[in-house]
């Protein structure tokens, strides 16, 4: 018997991805626990040290510090921040693209024009150039991140509750006299959160990756916190002497977000109705 | 059509005039000045409170910001941004020079990207749930994970230093380019075959595709026939944006091959509070933004017959 | 001859909810030029049969029985010999037009990659012969390169229509042809397949819910309910002497015979009703009717009724 | 139908018109091939200098064409070099400039006392101190110039051998012959001349050998300046024989110091130089708790930063031990060298002393209710800073204090030092050509100085710093500087770390190297020789 190949593999993809997820967050959670070193504790006498020297799994950094906890607590940023900066991104863009798909009118077309105007500037010039003019540090990358961030979210929200709107039960809703904002909040948001949440998934993948790669310019975090970005971005110059320094951020960024994209894929092909092949009869 | 056309060109205005607002209000915020900056970059030290007074002076810099914006705009409106207070060379030159060089890195990523990402898309969404589908979703799922700029140091590495086959910086030769290209094909190919194959995939769940196989045609018509012709809209338009944010977002490539593209000078423009170049540069980049934007919707009008002819 | 046979055909398929049976044993055939329709509710199965027959069903299908088309088999038939079946030798005119035509594609620009494909002929010819088939179906000429999206309900319906008879082929086999049409129009549609299929003396099997289709277009009805065939018969069968209680039900729900609905919802396709199918909503069931599926009983040689208590109520 | 195909065509165009372009773009820039470079490398000694910033904007490379009328050596001794020699007034108000003769610039046109003119004006408009003090530049004759200061001004020499007064011929400047115009044309008298044409935005410049220069003409037969932007490709670039040198054409080095050893072991030639600019951590000390001596005093024992030198900076750099280099001729050599030497047990005691107990158990230090926290301001950009504070920060806590790194933009940096919102902030000193160590007068130390007003300042220092520069003769002004000096370092203004180095790097082919005058100098560039059968 021939199994049906797009449902099951894409929960296979899903369940690794969680897996893996699921590893990271608790990772970065207990931290403490997990690391048997200080991420910040630096011991000049024990410099670069290769992977599994005195029990340093990935061997120490340039300050003798332990790389394996500069990465599980690295995590805490990287993965800690985007899911931060995703979050007050869906909620926004969910709000407001909500709120201007269902008063319409005037306050719609305000906020779409905003919208658009924010689509078609260039976002990641944006980015650096809020983070260049005010300075490194994790609120301005915040902030920067936030800026354009919301708009995908408010376009995705408001398209999809311009369809809902036209729906019978949200008609039925109002009939029975609903108002606005119970109609909203129980009706409407649930029924755009699947598409959302697919979106966010794959949005906190691509934001680990700009963290990154704006502490590799030097606009991201300060020394001398933990990020993964900012690690592999000091491991640059131990580059040929020393690989372990720039391999296991490497691959702690790669895999994170890799695990975030396949999730986010994942729920895609689960929350697109297209995908479903549906049996017609 | 050309209703379209005026209202985004009008549209394009409004983000142009948005962008130099916004540029401006960053910078009247932004801690710091010009001739401190530039000075340190060229001396080393700490530039003394005279010798930055001298050189506000001399760089016509002492008057109040609002005033250079309001003459810079005046002068933006016929196209002349103004000297660059670093090099002291006219932004709109400056501009021009970087921008070939990013504009050239960008088109050979595009023209090597498009092609191998359809491919890509078009294979793996025609083999939905087999092995290539697989295999390609896994790729290219992982090449969306690798940091450019990760992969730029290890390409370099590899080619420049331990095998000595590729120059490890420079403009000018095929040789220079085939790195940062790589660097960027990789990320830029996997997301757009990603798009390409949820489109596909999408027009393939459609009714006229069982029509389509219902009437016989064979795999290949329906595949480029049917569902490609139909999804090349949103293709286009993912093709457009993502131009947009490549001639962007080229920065950690420009850096790390010494490419003398926008990116990289806007950076270090910020960076030394080179007022013109910003506020030149962020309207040249958001006007090619709104070219690259028009362009696509007239495009996606002429791929969609559904939206040319509501149009017309 | 006999051109489309089917012996205990079974189309099941594998979804979240569990297996949907949604063919499940069904008897029948086509003869050279002989108009069979299917009647059945939303949910019947009806659709499937169809698409089972172009073998166009989506990959997590499970086929068992027989099917054949002449002395093909087509349940193993591969999507190779299906393609060049497919148009050439059975043709499909798709429910719902509208979503049924690629909105890219002209209509005219349909019609001209079937025939380029099954006719060999080169691009010129087939324009012309797409013309002509478009012209014979009744759209005006000069709408002929227009798109889906600009054209009628009609007009669609009819485009459809072209692009079923473009190759001629033996068997056409219309899926709801009339769905969403209006009433006017849906005369039309009706007499323009019943025009052009008699004058090919093509085998049809007609696919509806619509009991004036199946009267206008049809020789034989199968009344399927639940994945089966319940009653089987010629026009003048099924409608003079209705056997099976679900027949006697939809020929009362028809509005000319007073609107009587039948009471209850169709049985769902997972969990498939114990005995007799339609037991669950039939008045005359009792115990042995809940207990064991009656067997198809013969009452003429084109008449077959799936209930126990036939020709005795 | 016809619509169709049309639509279909323009899309076909529109892709086949980005594959044109995309390729044509690539023609279009390819005709200098870099092999070709490389070829011609062969046949000429062109060396090739890895930069990490364009050669317009990078005051090493204006070292290539410009020269001045005096130099200054390492350590601060002036001697004439356009000028043949010079005479200097008791009072020191009054300087006469002999010129050499026979020195022409690249275009062809003599050097005279006329261009000189042409050029100290030029300076004067271009540089804050000059313009103060400069009252006349006379003409005397074809090759004597005289200069009459209004004040005296110590550091009157260090500019004229500084970059800010480059002797240029009056067609170099837009417009021609005015001092007030910009300088353009990059028509020196230097070894080397620039062409316009070779030179690419962000890429390149080539300069070429000048067969007429005064002092004989160069060895090589040109230089070719290449941007590299990124530290670790420039290393990559030395391996892969891209280039020939690296690290000279910037101020501050940019190679890691990680990778000398590596280059070094691979048989590159890797010469450090020692400039004299030290980074040091300049307190604040208008408020608590540096407004202590003995928390100063305290803090600047507590630091190793011998093992910091030998671990973190792979022991190519020395420690500082003073304030700034004490072979400077303004230098403090009579400081005793071990004055701050590492004793954290000390310093401990003398925060004790200075009532910093830790009071609560938690590990910092406290006084009546403070904590000793401290803001260390970090402008970015500041080479090795990042390095210096997590080292600090560790080292700081093991005798209880706690840091607050704070990196800011570095504009941003410099406007919370002038508002005093700092604790620390970490830079470099100065070094030739200016009054190094923050001494001069209205420098870091003085009690005018409005980007410093929050350094350690006091009457007497103001006193002895005025005693000092406003004395014309040397010995008593060295001597008056080494007094100076003893009372500076018994305040601790400030914590030494290291010496910033210039490192540079060349590939073994490359000899004769020689360390500049200072640390933006690569006039020894013409003395390099370069063996091109290796």
């Amino acid at each position: 018997m021939k199994k049906n190949g797009i449902i099951q593999n894409s929960n296979l993809l899903m369940k690794v991805s969680i897996i893996i997820i699921t590893i990271m967050v608790f990772g970065v959670i207990f931290a403490p626990r997990i690391c048997n070193f200080d991420p910040y504790t630096v011991d000049l006498t024990k410099r670069l040290l290769p992977p599994g020297t005195d029990g340093h799994i990935f061997g120490t950094d340039g300050f003798g510090r332990d790389l394996f906890a500069r990465i599980i607590y690295g995590g805490r940023v990287s993965i800690g921040l985007s899911v931060c900066v995703v979050m007050v991104n869906a909620v926004l863009g969910l709000i407001i693209g909500s709120f201007a798909a269902y008063t319409g009118g005037v306050i719609d077309e305000i906020v779409m024009r905003i919208v658009d105007v924010l689509m078609s500037f260039p976002s990641i010039i944006l980015t650096l150039f809020i983070i260049g003019v005010l300075g490194p540090s994790i609120s301005n990358l915040f902030f920067a991140l936030i800026v354009l961030g919301w708009i995908g979210y408010a376009r995705m929200a408001r398209s999809l509750v311009l369809s809902l709107k036209e729906q019978s039960f949200i008609t039925a809703a109002r009939g029975i006299g609903c108002n606005d904002a119970r109609i909203i909040f129980l009706h409407v948001i649930p029924n755009v959160m699947p598409m959302i949440i697919t979106f966010a998934a794959l949005h906190i993948g691509s934001t680990i990756l700009v963290i990154s790669s704006l502490s590799f310019l030097g606009l991201g975090v300060q020394p001398p916190t933990a990020e993964w970005g900012a690690t592999l971005s000091e491991a640059k110059q131990y580059l040929s002497l020393y690989p372990h320094m720039i391999i296991f951020p490497g691959i702690a960024i790669a895999l994170s977000m890799f695990s975030f994209n396949m999730l986010g894929d994942g729920l895609r092909d689960f929350a697109d109705p297209h995908l479903k092949k549906t049996i017609k009869t | 059509m050309e209703k379209m056309i005026f209202r985004r060109l009008f549209l394009g205005i409004f983000i142009m005039i948005i962008a130099s607002l916004l540029s401006f209000v960053l910078l009247y915020l932004a801690p710091g000045n010009p001739a401190e900056n530039i000075l340190r970059q060229r001396t080393g030290e700490d530039p003394s409170y005279e010798e930055i007074e001298l050189f506000l002076q001399q760089k016509d810099l002492d008057v109040p910001l609002l005033t250079q914006t309001s003459e810079w705009l005046y002068m933006a409106l016929r196209f002349d941004f103004g000297e660059s207070i670093n090099t002291s060379e006219p932004v709109m030159d400056e501009f021009i020079t970087r921008f070939k060089a990013t504009l050239q890195l960008t088109l050979i990523t595009l023209a090597f990207s498009i092609p191998l990402a359809f491919f890509i898309g078009v294979r793996s969404a025609a083999n939905n749930g087999g092995t290539f589908d697989h295999v390609s979703r896994f790729f290219t799922l992982l090449a969306m994970s690798i940091p450019e700029f990760w992969l730029g140091l290890m390409l370099m590495i590899v080619f420049s230093k331990t095998l000595n086959w590729l120059p490890s910086f420079g403009y000018g030769s095929y040789l220079n380019l085939i790195m940062p290209v790589a660097t960027l094909v990789v990320g830029y190919t996997a997301t757009l075959s990603r798009v390409i194959r949820s489109s596909m995939l999408e027009n393939l769940s459609q009714d006229f595709i069982t029509t389509a196989k219902g009437n016989g045609l064979s795999q290949h018509v329906i595949l480029i026939k049917y569902a490609l012709r139909n999804s090349l809209g949103p293709i286009v338009t993912a093709i457009g944006s993502q131009f947009g944010h490549l001639l962007a977002g080229v920065v950690v490539v420009e850096t790390v091959f010494s490419w003398p593209g926008i990116g990289k000078f806007l950076i270090d423009a910020v960076y030394l509070r080179d007022f013109p170049v910003i506020q030149g540069f962020v309207l040249l980049i958001a006007m090619m933004f709104v070219v690259i934007n028009l362009i696509t919707d007239i495009l996606y009008t002429y791929i969609d017959p559904r939206i040319r002819y509501e149009r017309r | 001859m006999r051109l489309i046979e089917s012996h205990d055909l079974k189309v099941h398929f594998d979804s979240p909810a569990g297996l949907v049976k949604a063919v499940d044993g069904v008897n029948f055939h086509i003869d050279e030029g002989e108009k069979l329709v299917f009647i059945g509710e939303t949910g019947s199965g009806k659709t499937v049969l169809g698409m089972t027959i172009m073998k166009l069903l989506p990959t997590n299908v499970f086929y068992s029985g027989q099917l054949m088309y002449k002395d093909k088999e087509l349940i193993n038939a591969t999507e190779k010999e299906m393609q060049e079946i497919r148009g050439k030798n059975i043709a499909i005119i798709m429910q719902n037009p509208l979503s049924s035509l690629n909105p890219c594609l002209s209509i005219k620009e349909h019609l001209v990659q079937v025939i380029v494909k099954h006719e060999h002929l080169n691009k010129k010819e087939a324009q012309a012969e797409a013309e002509r088939i478009l012209i014979r179906t009744g759209i005006p000429e000069n709408l002929l390169n227009y798109y889906t999206h600009q054209l009628s309900g009609g007009l669609r319906q009819r485009a459809m229509i072209a692009l079923g008879i473009a190759c001629d082929s033996e068997i056409l086999i219309a899926d709801e042809p009339t769905k969403g049409l209006d009433v006017t129009v849906q005369m039309q549609i009706v007499n323009l397949i019943k025009q052009i299929t008699d004058e090919t003396r093509k085998a049809m099997l007609i696919i509806t819910h619509d009991l004036g289709v199946a009267a206008a277009l049809g020789d034989r009805i199968a009344i399927m309910y639940c994945g089966r065939i319940l009653e089987i018969g010629t026009v003048e069968e099924i409608f003079g002497s209705p056997e099976h209680p679900y027949t006697i039900g939809l020929i009362n729900a028809h509005p000319s015979r007073g609107l009587h609905p039948i009471k209850g919802f169709g049985a769902s396709l997972i969990d498939i009703p114990e005995g007799c199918v339609f037991s669950p909503r039939c008045q005359h069931a009792n115990e042995l009717c809940k207990k064991a599926e009656p067997p198809d009983m013969v009452l003429s040689e084109t008449h077959k009724v799936r209930c126990y208590y036939a020709s005795s109520k | 139908m016809k619509k169709y195909t049309m639509n279909k065509r323009i899309l076909a165009l529109a892709m086949v018109l980005v594959l044109v372009m995309a390729t044509l773009s690539g023609c279009g820039l390819s005709g200098k091939n870099s092999n070709e470079s490389v070829a011609s490398a062969s046949s000429q000694k062109i060396l090739r200098i890895a930069a990490a910033f364009d050669f317009k904007s990078a005051m090493e490379g204006k070292t290539l064409v410009y020269e001045n009328l005096v130099k200054s050596d390492m350590a601060g001794n002036f001697s004439g070099w356009l000028a043949e020699k010079y005479d200097v007034s008791d009072d020191g108000l009054t300087y006469t400039f002999h010129l050499k003769k026979g020195v022409k610039f690249h275009d062809g046109s003599e050097f005279n006392a006329e261009t000189a003119k042409i050029s100290l004006e030029y300076a004067q408009n271009n540089d804050a101190n000059l313009k103060k003090s400069v009252n006349s530049i006379e003409v005397i004759d074809e090759s004597t110039l005289k200069v009459v200061l209004g004040t005296y001004l110590a550091s009157f020499l260090n500019t004229l051998s500084s970059t800010s007064a480059p002797m240029i011929c009056a067609a170099d400047l837009e417009p021609a012959g005015d001092p007030k115009g910009k300088l353009s044309g990059y028509i020196g008298t230097g070894a080397f001349y620039f062409d316009e044409a070779t030179y690419e935005k962000g890429v390149k410049a080539e300069l070429t050998r000048f067969d007429d220069y005064w002092g004989g003409a160069s060895k090589l037969d040109g230089v070719e300046w290449l941007y590299v932007a990124d530290p670790t490709a420039m290393v990559v670039a030395l391996e892969s024989d891209e280039v020939d040198m690296i690290g000279i054409a910037e101020h501050h080095s940019s190679i890691p110091y990680v990778q000398i050893a590596e280059l070094k072991s691979k048989g590159y030639t890797v010469e450090t130089d020692e400039t004299g600019r030290y980074q040091v951590i300049e307190y604040n000390c208008s408020k608590a708790p540096f407004d202590d001596v003995n928390v100063r005093m305290a803090l600047n024992l507590a630091v190793d930063r011998e093992l910091m030198v030998k671990t973190l900076f792979e022991d190519m750099t020395k420690a500082s031990k003073v304030i700034t280099a004490p072979w400077f001729v303004l230098g403090p050599d009579k400081v005793d060298e071990n004055y701050y030497k590492f004793d954290q047990n000390r310093a401990k005691k003398m925060l004790d002393d200075a009532g910093w107990i830790d009071s609560d158990g938690d590990g910092i230090r406290d006084k009546n209710g403070e904590k000793l926290e401290l803001k260390l301001v970090v402008p970015q950009g500041e080479a090795n800073a990042d390095t210096v504070s997590v080292y600090l920060q560790s080292e700081l806590q093991k005798i209880g204090a706690k840091i607050d790194v704070l990196t800011l933009e570095s504009s941003a940096a410099s406007d919370m030092k002038k508002a005093g919102d700092y604790n620390m902030y970490i830079h470099h000193s100065g070094n030739m050509p200016s009054i190094p160590g923050g001494i001069g007068i209205g420098d870091k130390y003085y009690s005018t100085n409005k980007d410093w007003a929050y350094s350690f300042h006091s009457a007497e220092l103001d006193g002895m710093i005025d005693a000092a520069f406003t004395e014309p003769n040397t010995d008593s002004r060295n001597n008056k500087i080494d007094t100076l000096w003893t009372y500076l370092h018994a305040q601790a203004p400030c914590m030494p770390l290291y010496s910033v180095l210039k490192l540079v790097a060349c590939n073994p082919r490359v000899t004769g190297y020689k360390v500049g005058s200072n640390m933006f100098d690569m006039s020894n560039v013409r003395l390099l020789d370069m063996d091109m059968s290796k």
